[in-house]
């Protein structure tokens, strides 16, 4: 098995893995860190991706730029949901989503 | 003129900025001059396709697949020129709106304009330090409005104008932190917690579009939507890619079953915010799916995933319908409506797609049906979004059933109701009919008869929840304890104006349909096969 | 300038744009508003005179084509037929708007009562003049809807119950002709109304989609023409004010349905190609199954405009019965019944409302002897009523004749024994009201002041004089049916140009 | 949050749903990367043959700022949008200081001290090397921005000092200043997001120190603003 695809595996797994704990958890905390975990997968992808197109020994840089842009777009989201959810707990006391339709 | 779509991008961005940089009152004069330029420059970029086809701009002067292309088919400048449209409406009437949510020495604090979240309202001023306040500075909501909003509206541009599926995902998540921080303009808490689950909704959206695109480079090695169209890719590894996109995007557009999010988010932000969420930002979602899945994975599309997506459509019809009717309060009627509406465009899918004969001239029939569907409720949806902010700031509430005999009051404001009204549910002359029966007229020529009947009583179950709202109205009984609050008259121009719109695209709809022909993907399809 | 071109759209506007300056009004202003109206429906009699001159004298015909779809236009055509329902709501509008103007002074709301009244003109001068199927579809969707504030005018649950009703029976009406026009559309690519039918080409392969087309399209007019069972909604919407019911319910509203019916079996489908298909005989037998229903119905109602609603429902499904029959005498028939039958009926809700008015009287019972009080409006009333029943020389005796002899003609002698019974039935429902009001003693009410017991006492001119102007033009219809620009003759025109060998 | 109970998750249901959707979604994604060709070259070439017209010689620096500019510079916007966002959550205009200001104990001041220049350097070496090594103003506004939330978490004045309109030119910095810089070149006849080749390095260069400065200001403001209001920091009615 190439490393291209113990990688690409892996960051498959963690994609998986983040959505099962978007979907259970309900602690609001939990869920923005898998949120931001599945962006982990989605870059780890990409950073193998970039390795795996290398030529003489220089990796793509196309996806590392990808990369660093949607790292800060992610951080970027992150941070105002965790404003938004501090900000939410201040208000009601809650750490779940709660609403007038009880969902989820 | 060949730079217009540039400037399409980058005013709205300047005016935004500098609204932001200047704060305070000021802001809302920047914002209005940053509509109206970019109005202007919209009707323009619409122009320069209709004379001179297919717009495309290599930025930074890097040829694809290095750089990043800019492209404006029919489709684009007809999006563009909708959301410049909808986008003045909302701009003009906002002015007024957020100038009564101002504090001023003449203004009763009582007369501020209420979002209606029906309970509990959280005093807005007053629980934080007044050093943090800035001085001389004090907090308005307009004054984050107009930056917000003048963003929102640049990213809508540049998603519309992007041909490059990575910056599409930067321009979606633009997209996205605009529509939540205007949410929570006023911060009360149900738009808090609204606002919270649509950032998370849309962040897992994205999440999978941006997987989706990691995969097709992995496959393609290119990024550029052209370059991909050409590709003609079909690969394993594509349709997944496919899949996920077109999930991340279902999220973000709320189809049934991923529209949870939306009804609390359209209902519980400012009206001219809820305005440009449900006419304009789901349309964005909306629009990158369509160029998506009939340009790149046009090859890779089969019929029974074609035919689930119309089905959630159909079902989304059925159900956001009913759900409006059941609603008590009218913002949240609007808010399931556009559900339902979101339905309505996804039924597209299945006609437009590989159903049966693939040169037939429904499946372009079908997609300009869909398309103009999506312009009739854009206007159509910012219109009923703005009047019943006329209502809650006039009455108080929008409690649907104490609404009684208030149309002798605000007869314009039910007459662009009804019309509206009229628009959503098909019915002529309206865009909306225009759309629904080109979507007919496919259905009916696919033999795809299952979709006849949903879009018919659609518009039947539309007219129930239409019907409920105009009648409570017309009632001879007044329900009204207190005198209202006297409306500024622009705002009920502008909620008459966006109706009228509405209207009169069902009138005219050569044009409009001739523009979205330019560039179209099943043109291009055509041609090849002709060469 | 081309005229031919102008005339309809000015033709369309001339109550348009009235509606829409009348819906920024306000409630006092009550000159302004009045002007627009009267001024609004005489440009639009003016023009209606100058096409009618135009289409009967010089043989001319206006058309104007505006874009709308790829290769669909929208077609404004006034040719005889349509020259029929322009002319009837023209001249019937301008004599509703006095009567209105009347009726609803002080009443609340009137600005957007006239708006709305105003627009339903529009609509139905739209349906009369569309010159192919998607254009009469949308001017009749658009009729659907601006009925509806008028229907709920005054507000009450009672209304708002009615309006309900109308709604779902006419966009349900809607929705089934949307379907067949599109189907139809799909097969044949855009229809226009062409004299003898245009679609005869598909009868080889899609003969049996074309029946159920035929079934979709008439299910969806008949909502209108109030077909039994279509036709709950009519009397329910009797609810709403005089005028409402006098231009629209016995008027536009039902016109449009029945109108409808006209277009497609003759110039859509063709007689021809109809009778190839089979489908007449259905029609007839639903049609003949209304009058009947309609006036068994009406004999036992005691409410006026419930039975005057119920009255209608019976005498449109004559347009239906003629439509349904082959030969020229029944079209010659069929097609100015569309007139006379407006004529009368609005006469005849015109005095109705008279008598809410000025008597409050609603229930039949309580017309005792007011034919004593009320001579003008009786007798209007009764020239109404006689023309109903069709007592020559009235407009409804020409009517019926035709029909009846277009029955021969196409061999269904039966449909006499329908039209005898429908006579002796009208004669049954309008003959004891007409007796008691010149002859039943006065009610109670009246009596009170022994004095004024004989005292005429008629309503406004502004009210009585629309009821005498109808009233008298349904008596020169019948008069005058020879006259070269009578309905008859007009009707005679349009038989003409369909005319096939039975 | 305070919350210290259990925290209540999904039932049992929901949660063997969930795995077999992640299960499933597994299986896709695996069949897809197995799918992929284990060797490729991407745009690796594209961007080395041009990489001598960017002005830089790290390529993922000249793919951020030079060929596709156009994300970084959305990018940066992005970023604005979400530390606007806590200001409107805050419904302030500037940010408070540290609420109850104490003093320092005499190690933290060192460390303090010792931290906040140390860190400014690595800060602007991290943005130098950002040319030709991996680096760059987001890893450079970073550290900068930790060593500012560093100075106000230990007691000392910072982000609290910015007035109204400061606050807001920091936080605009990066992105007005791109914008700036390309409608300049764009109205005086270049392609929009093209740099002169003779001047695209210190266009870089400028454009790097303005995000660095927005990106540190930015996370700060995201820090602090996210904090609720002194009021409002107990919760109302507790837990539930």
């Amino acid at each position: 098995m190439s490393e291209f695809l113990i990688y690409g595996l892996a960051a498959a797994a963690l994609f998986a893995i983040c959505l099962h704990g978007i979907i259970t958890r309900t602690h609001i905390l939990r869920k923005i860190l898998a949120l931001n975990m599945m962006g982990s997968a989605v870059f780890l992808l990409l950073i193998t991706i970039a390795e795996r197109n290398q030529v003489d020994g220089v990796a793509d840089p196309v996806p590392h730029a990808m990369v660093l842009t949607g790292i800060v777009v992610a951080v970027s989201a992150t941070a105002f949901a965790l404003a938004l959810a501090r900000r939410y707990h201040a208000q009601t006391g809650h750490t779940e989503l709660h609403d007038e339709d009880g969902s989820t | 003129m060949s730079l217009v779509g540039i400037w399409v991008i980058l005013i709205p961005l300047i005016c935004g900025l500098a609204a932001f940089a200047v704060g305070g009152r000021s802001s809302r004069v920047i914002g209005l001059i940053g509509a109206g330029l970019t109005f202007l420059l919209s009707g323009l970029l619409v122009l320069h396709v209709w004379q001179s086809g297919v717009w495309i701009y290599q930025l930074g002067g890097w040829d694809v697949p290095l750089g990043i292309s800019l492209r404006a088919d029919g489709l684009s400048a007809f999006l563009i020129g909708m959301t410049g449209a909808v986008g003045l409406g909302i701009s003009l009437y906002a002015v007024r709106y957020f100038e009564a949510l101002t504090p001023g020495p003449s203004q009763d604090p009582s007369a501020a304009l209420r979002t209606g979240s029906g309970r509990g309202e959280e005093s807005g001023a007053g629980d934080s330090p007044e050093a943090e306040r800035g001085g001389t500075e004090v907090w308005l909501p307009g004054a984050s409005y107009w930056p917000l909003w003048m963003l929102l509206w640049a990213s809508l541009n540049v998603l519309f104008l992007s041909n490059d599926i990575f910056n599409l995902y930067v321009g979606l998540e633009l997209l996205t932190l605009a529509s939540v921080a205007l949410i929570i303009l006023q911060r009360e808490q149900a738009a808090i917690v609204a606002g919270l689950r649509y950032l998370l909704a849309a962040f897992l959206g994205s999440m999978a579009y941006l997987l989706g695109v990691a995969l097709i480079y992995a496959d393609a090695g290119v990024l550029d939507l052209g370059l991909l169209a050409d590709a003609e890719l079909t690969g394993t590894a594509t349709q997944v890619a496919g899949g996920l996109m077109a999930v991340g995007l279902l999220l973000k557009a709320a189809l049934f079953p991923l529209h949870f999010w939306l009804p609390a988010a359209h209902s519980s932000a400012p009206a001219p915010v809820s305005a440009a969420l449900s006419a304009l930002v789901v349309k964005g979602a909306f629009y990158l799916l369509i160029r998506l899945w009939f340009e790149v994975f046009e090859s890779a599309g089969t019929v029974s995933v074609e035919q689930m997506i119309g089905g959630l459509g159909a079902v989304a019809i059925v159900v956001g319908s009913f759900q409006a009717i059941r609603q008590e309060r009218l913002k949240l009627m609007i808010a399931y409506s556009t559900v339902a509406q979101v339905g309505y465009l996804f039924i597209m899918i299945p006609l437009a797609g590989s159903f049966g004969d693939p040169e037939a001239s429904w499946r372009f029939e079908a997609w300009t049906g869909g398309l103009y569907h999506a312009l009739s409720h854009g206007f159509a949806k910012a219109s009923m979004f703005l009047a019943a902010g006329v209502l809650l700031s006039a009455l108080g509430h929008d409690r649907v059933w104490h609404l009684a005999g208030s149309a002798s009051r605000f007869p314009v404001i039910y007459l662009s109701f009804g019309i509206a009204g009229m628009s959503l549910m098909g019915l002529p002359p309206s865009a909306g009919f225009v759309g629904k029966w080109l979507m007919l007229r496919s259905a009916v020529e696919s033999g795809q008869w299952w979709w006849v009947v949903i879009l018919l009583v659609g518009g039947l179950l539309t007219a129930g929840y239409v019907a409920i709202v105009l009648s409570q109205a017309l009632q001879h009984d007044v329900d009204e304890h207190t005198e209202p609050h006297p409306v500024p008259k622009l705002m009920t121009v502008m909620v008459f104006a966006l109706a009228a719109m509405s209207l009169l695209l069902g009138l005219r709809a050569a044009e409009p349909l001739e523009l979205l022909e330019i560039g179209a993907p099943f043109q291009t399809l055509m041609s090849v096969v002709e060469d | 300038m081309d005229w031919g071109f102008w005339l309809p759209q000015i033709m369309l506007f001339s109550s348009l744009i009235p509606a829409l300056v009348i819906f920024l009004l306000r409630d006092e202003q009550f000159w302004l508003r009045t002007s627009l109206n009267l001024g609004g429906s005489a440009v639009k009699l003016v023009l209606a005179g100058i096409m009618a001159w135009g289409v009967l004298a010089e043989g001319r015909t206006y058309e104007a084509s505006l874009p709308f779809l790829h290769n669909q236009e929208l077609v404004l055509r006034v040719e005889p037929l349509s020259l029929m329902l322009v002319g009837l709501s023209s001249v019937l509008w301008f004599i509703t708007t006095i009567y209105a103007i009347g009726y609803l002074e002080n009443s609340p709301n009137r600005t957007r009562f006239f708006g709305f009244f105003s627009l339903c003109v529009t609509a139905t001068i739209g349906i009369a003049m569309a010159g192919n199927l998607i254009t009469f579809l949308i001017f009749y969707e658009m009729l659907s809807v601006v009925t509806y504030p008028l229907v709920v005018h005054r507000g009450t649950p009672a209304a708002l119950a009615a309006g309900r009703t109308y709604l779902l029976y006419t966009l349900g009406g809607g929705v089934l002709l949307l379907l067949g026009v599109i189907w139809l559309q799909v097969l044949a690519g855009p229809v226009s109304f062409e004299s003898g039918g245009a679609i005869d080409f598909l009868v080889d392969d899609h003969r049996t989609e074309l029946i159920v087309i035929f079934g979709l399209l008439i299910a969806g007019l008949g909502v209108k023409a109030a077909i039994v069972p279509l036709h709950r909604w009519l009397p329910e919407a009797m609810i709403a004010p005089a005028p409402v019911s006098a231009l629209l319910h016995a008027v536009a509203v039902v016109k449009a349905g029945a109108y409808g019916i006209v277009r497609v079996v003759y110039d859509v489908y063709g007689l021809e190609l109809s009778d190839q298909l089979n489908v007449l005989l259905p029609l007839a037998l639903f049609a003949s199954f209304t009058i009947i229903y309609g006036s068994v119905r009406a004999l036992g109602e005691f409410d006026l405009k419930r039975r005057l609603a119920y009255s209608t429902v019976s005498q449109v499904s004559y347009i239906a019965l003629g439509t349904a029959l082959i030969g020229p005498a029944a079209t010659v028939g069929a097609t100015v019944h569309l007139i006379h039958q407006g004529i009368m009926k609005i006469t005849l809700f015109f005095c109705a409302g008279v008598f809410a008015e000025a008597r409050n009287i609603h229930d039949i019972r309580e017309m005792s002897g007011v034919g004593r009080s009320m001579p003008l409006t009786m007798s209007a009333f009764t020239l109404g009523a006689f023309g109903m029943i069709g007592v020559p020389p009235l407009a409804g005796f020409v009517s019926k004749w035709y029909l009846g002899l277009g029955s021969l003609e196409s061999n269904a002698p039966w449909v006499i024994v329908i039209l005898v019974a429908s006579s002796v039935m009208n004669a049954a429902y309008f003959l004891p009201i007409v007796y008691k009001g010149w002859f039943g003693e006065p009610h109670e009410e009246i009596e009170v002041v022994e004095a004024e017991r004989f005292q005429v006492a008629e309503a406004p001119w502004s009210l009585l004089g629309p009821a005498l102007a109808t009233a008298g033009i349904s008596l020169l219809a019948g008069l005058l049916a020879a006259w070269a620009y009578s309905p008859l003759s007009l009707a005679e025109i349009v038989a003409n140009q369909r005319m096939i060998s039975p | 949050m305070e919350n210290r109970d259990p925290i209540p998750d999904s039932g049992p249901i929901v949660r063997v749903l969930s795995i077999i959707l992640g299960v499933a979604l597994f299986g896709i994604l695996a069949t897809a990367v197995l799918d992929l060709d284990v060797e490729a070259t991407g745009l690796t070439d594209t961007v080395m043959e041009r990489i001598g017209e960017s002005g830089v010689d790290h390529p993922p620096t000249a793919v951020l700022l030079n060929f596709r500019a156009y994300d970084t510079w959305l990018e940066v916007a992005v970023l604005l949008l979400a530390a606007w966002g806590a200001l409107v959550l805050r419904q302030a205009t500037r940010l408070p200081e540290q609420p109850a200001a104490r003093s320092p104990g005499p190690v933290l001041d060192w460390l303090v001290r010792m931290l906040i220049p140390l860190a400014i350097v690595t800060g602007v070496y991290l943005l130098w090397r950002g040319t030709d090594a991996p680096g760059g103003a987001f890893q450079a506004g970073a550290v900068i921005g930790a060593a500012l939330l560093l100075l106000r978490l230990s007691g000392y004045r910072s982000i609290g000092l910015f007035s109204a309109a400061w606050l807001r030119g920091s936080l605009l910095a990066g992105f007005a200043g791109f914008m700036a810089i390309a409608t300049l070149l764009f109205i005086t006849g270049w392609t929009f997001l093209e740099y002169p080749p003779a001047w695209a390095g210190l266009i870089i260069v400028i454009v790097e120190l303005l995000i660095t400065w927005s990106v540190a200001v930015s996370f700060v403001a995201l820090f602090v603003a996210a904090r609720p209001d002194d009021s409002a920091t107990e919760p109302v009615g507790g837990e539930r």
